[in-house]
């Protein structure tokens, strides 16, 4: 037998951390090396067990960040210290570090890319919120450009637009994205516009999360395991990048049916 | 160099791989990435009449020994699977259909419309074992619903029926034998074990959400093969030898047991979409090392 | 330090391990070398009215997920072992004998007899799937041929009775009640699973001389621990869960499952038979991490 | 997983070679790393499997030397080159080599102790027969003392004739025997008696050779994983030894109601 055994194993939360009215860091108790852009399932019993970023790491411990949406991210930002949760993972592919990058987020898509902005430092990284509430990890990144959809704090656009005229006088080699598809998308073809390589993390219906279910398919890639994170080739391929998405059953939907309000 | 392709009911497979039902058969576009990566043929993930969430997750875990699963056949139901598969001119490899139903009449519905997709046969899993409604949970994998459910099936397409079997049954050739009487034109075996559970000692909670789900990969494999040999001995017609394979010598086992074609499902966790090129790379050695030239001449050996 | 002792019908175990029938059993002397090596309890092989020699080799093999055995039930047969087992004092553990038959006659004869011996209870395996004439393939697995037999046996010893049953059924449930209906005091889940087979390719052999044979090991606990958690709910009387546990926190799997005490058999292939004393070594550490005092306070955990 | 799969592999049958007129060396094609005295398991499809010693080597081949005994050594000594027959192991505990030893071996006991004698030639090696036909390996062990019942060749006496008068005078430190049980019961008193190391090593019948069956069991031992080769303080142990056996049933018979003729 080769394989490793994919199960989930039960870490403590240690501190869960208010980032905004409906947006919590959780800090867990567990050990791990991984790569930003990769992700873990994360089980509570009974109930489901769904994909997360790893947020944030510390010796011994990782964090996740979460979006407050359905009854799972509910009931997993009501999480109190010393209650448990299962873990399995990291899965995936994450970010290809390059230089000359800029990272550009959206929403709660910032709990992706933030270990790879503590890594790259010296990147600049873009970030979009609809409001000053929604803004997230503001210590943590003082350097952050932040928009806002209402301009409550930083600029009033999206952040696509500050990054536009710093691609146009040719300032990145390669793009790192995540939010909202429509954004990544948006992002992605300003890069081919200007013949900048990006790397977007998608996000899919996920159940497995290694490759066995074809739950989280795009095109004919695997989003749990080809990506998330696709680079631009990939996402050339991707008929249903930015357009398509599919449910829990499997159903083909637009990506408006299918993110129904997400924000990341 | 070796024959590594197969006849199964008449339709060709270039090797005796087959990418089993509920292994990344959700969309046309993987269904045609697993046959270009080499699989002899692939099957789309089983449809029902009417679209299914499926079991909340975890729905697969593997464990030391293997895989479990209780996914709960999630898909879009018929109607938009009849979209989804519309056109597969463009896949390199025969597909099959897999369509579940929760009685005869249910049966018959959905494979009526799906026979009219560019399908080469239609599978039956009448033996999943995690799934209330379906399979053996609903009393399909008894000789009796097993010859019902084939019958049926059989009035409303002329598509070779390959019926799928459970393990965790008594008897097995029995059932085999029902779905032969019944119209079927092979028989797909096994589908999963069990089921079985796995616990987390620390949430001390099933870990599967639906609690219990069928047990694949290398445990089921002695059973599979003895399920494949019990049915050779029972039937005639041909058979498709399914779980636990993940090598060339495994599916070599497969076929002497009595096996035409080798399913193949786990296998892809450890060795992803590559597999089935791997495992019929090995297939090829060991015949160029034996001096077998047509795979054929291996289906059954066995018994011989 | 934790308190690993359970009571099994009145049986005190200082902890919960029992060497399973058919390992090792054979003598007085490995009796009591396995009790000394720290099992919690210890089970001679199963004895049959007269002597028997079992199948040919290969009776026992392993593969890459667990065991294969057919071995046949090779036994010196009841008047032979009247008179090895006939003094027990030395063995510092309880020991349960294990009686077969080919109906419920001869298991009455036999257990008539045994009953005599200084065991603290009588394991009565239903359920064995690759001896001719016995278990399984003798229909001793079904819930009416299950009642019979242990009600039989009921009527000629005051011994807790332990009726073992098969995972190769559709509803052990049933059969479980069955035995608790026929004077049954304990169950103990499960037996070999299967049969399944292993086949020699370069031989195109099967290798086990009687072709098929138990799967037992690796592959058998998530099946093993699912029918314990189906057996729990179903009856009122305790489980001894056997079935794949090589370590402590498979243990605690079954335990938390619904056993009460733990059944260990193709683990001593790997870990000898200093493996009983491993695993409780293990349950123990476990227990003292988690804050848990007795072990007896894990059985059926999972279900609440 | 941690176990090794224990399965018979397939091995082609390179030589034939009559020893005597009922002995037979089969050489095997097969790469083995073993220890003197460990034995392996010979599998005939469809027949049986019984284990043999390993009773010489050579660059990726072992020898196994048959004595015709029942209907499984009649066929396995009528395999012809070419043929093949299936093999695992080695298993058990071989012989401890140690300075100043003898060895001594009866019948096809000489098998079991000949890879032995050839790790360490400067011992030297009693052997006895019934009678000159039944020398075998002569040409391989020049130096060998043979005895004969019938004193057709060599010196006409047993075998334990010539070991005890060396041993009297103090010349071994430890004995290595196999043969017939009650030979070996006989060294192993003598070495008792002048306070010398027995190494013995035992045949029990065996089913599954790796320590799961309790078939081969004398006392409290397992033959197969324990022994086959037993040293004084585990024979002294053993009641059985030299007194007992049990057939395949499990049943305990003397040792002439197992051995019944046999003489290795
Ligand atoms: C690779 C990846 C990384 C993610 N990282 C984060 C993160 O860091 N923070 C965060 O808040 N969320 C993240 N998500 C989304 C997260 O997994 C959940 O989807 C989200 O928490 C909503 O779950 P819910 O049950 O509360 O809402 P629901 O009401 O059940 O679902 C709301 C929407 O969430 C999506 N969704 C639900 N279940 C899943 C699932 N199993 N897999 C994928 N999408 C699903 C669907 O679009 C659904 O319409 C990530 C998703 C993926 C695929
Ligand atoms: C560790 C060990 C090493 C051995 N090495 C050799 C060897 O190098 N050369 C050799 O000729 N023989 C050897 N034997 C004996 C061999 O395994 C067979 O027993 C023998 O060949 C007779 O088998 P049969 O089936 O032809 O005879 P049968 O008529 O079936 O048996 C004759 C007698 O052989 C013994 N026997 C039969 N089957 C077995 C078995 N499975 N395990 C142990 N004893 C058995 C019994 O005493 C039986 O009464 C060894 C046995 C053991 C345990
Ligand atoms: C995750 C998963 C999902 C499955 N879904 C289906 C399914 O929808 N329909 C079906 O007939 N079989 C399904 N099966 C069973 C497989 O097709 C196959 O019979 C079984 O896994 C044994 O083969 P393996 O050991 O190679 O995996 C599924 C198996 C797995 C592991
Ligand atoms: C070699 C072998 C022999 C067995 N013989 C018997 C037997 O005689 N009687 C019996 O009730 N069970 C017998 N069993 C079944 C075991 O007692 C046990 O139920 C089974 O092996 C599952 O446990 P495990 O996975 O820990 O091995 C045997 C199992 C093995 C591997
Ligand atoms: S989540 Fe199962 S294949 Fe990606
Ligand atoms: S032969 Fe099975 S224990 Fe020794």
């Amino acid at each position: 037998m080769r394989h490793t055994v994919e199960q989930p194993v039960m870490a403590r939360v240690m501190e869960v951390l208010d980032d905004a009215p409906e947006l919590r860091t959780l800090w867990l108790e567990r050990k791990m090396k991984f790569q930003p852009g990769q992700f873990v399932m994360i089980w509570i019993p009974e109930l489901d067990e769904k994909p997360y970023a790893v947020s944030a790491q510390a010796p011994g411990h990782i964090a996740i960040t979460v979006r407050k949406r359905g009854p799972f991210s509910t009931r997993l930002m009501e999480m109190r210290p010393g209650e448990t949760v299962g873990v399995r993972g990291p899965y995936g592919h994450g970010f290809v570090p390059k230089p000359n990058g800029a990272i550009i987020a959206g929403g709660c898509g910032l709990a992706m890319v933030a270990t790879l902005k503590e890594a790259r430092p010296e990147m600049p990284l873009f970030f979009g919120a609809k409001t000053a509430d929604e803004v997230i990890y503001r210590d943590r990144f003082p350097d952050m450009e932040v928009c806002t959809d209402d301009g409550t704090t930083g600029y009033r656009c999206f952040p696509t637009d500050r990054l536009r005229p710093r691609l146009e006088r040719g300032e990145f080699k390669v793009v790192y994205t995540c939010g909202p598809e429509v954004m990544m998308r948006a992002v992605f073809d300003l890069c081919e516009k200007h013949g900048v390589e990006c790397q977007a993390a998608l996000e899919r219906y996920m159940k497995c999360g290694f490759g066995l279910c074809g739950q989280c398919t795009c095109g004919d890639q695997l989003v749990c395991q080809d990506g998330p994170v696709f680079d631009s080739k990939a996402l050339r391929r991707m008929e249903e990048f930015g357009r398509s998405a599919r449910l829990k059953s499997g159903q083909k939907v637009t990506l408006k049916q299918y993110a129904d309000g997400r924000s990341c | 160099m070796a024959d590594l392709s197969v006849s199964l009911c008449g339709i060709k497979l270039a090797n005796p791989t087959v990418m089993a039902s509920g292994i990344l058969g959700t969309t046309r576009l993987l269904l045609r990435r697993a046959a270009a990566s080499g699989a002899g043929a692939v099957t789309m993930k089983s449809v029902s009449l009417l679209s299914r969430g499926g079991h909340p997750n975890p729905t697969i875990l593997s464990f030391d020994a293997g895989m479990i699963n209780a996914v709960g056949y999630s898909n879009p139901g018929l109607e938009e699977t009849l979209k989804e598969f519309a056109d597969l001119s463009d896949i390199p490899a025969p597909l099959f259909a897999s369509v579940v139903g929760q009685n005869a009449d249910e049966f018959s519905r959905v494979a009526e419309r799906i026979t009219k997709l560019p399908f080469a046969a239609i599978e039956l899993p009448l033996s999943c074992p995690h799934t209330p409604g379906y399979g053996t949970l609903a009393g399909q994998s008894t000789p009796e619903a097993t010859f019902e459910i084939t019958a049926a099936v059989r009035k409303v397409t002329d598509k070779p029926i390959f019926v799928k079997v459970s393990p965790n049954v008594p008897a097995i050739g029995e059932v085999a034998s029902a779905a032969e009487k019944g119209g079927a034109s092979a028989i797909t075996a096994v589908n999963s074990m069990g089921p079985g559970m796995l616990i987390n000692i620390e949430a001390r909670r099933p870990m599967l959400a639906f609690k219990m789900g069928g047990v694949t990969g290398a445990a089921l494999r002695p059973v599979a093969v003895r399920c494949v040999y019990d049915i050779y001995k029972t039937v005639k017609i041909p058979i498709i030898g399914t779980g636990g394979v993940s090598c060339g010598a495994h599916a070599i086992e497969m076929m002497m047991a009595g096996a035409t074609a080798v399913g193949v499902g786990s296998a892809v966790f450890d060795g992803g979409m590559g597999v089935f090129a791997q495992i019929a790379r090995e297939m090829e050695d060991w015949m160029d090392r034996n001096g077998v030239e047509k795979v054929e001449e291996l289906i059954g050996a066995a018994h011989r």
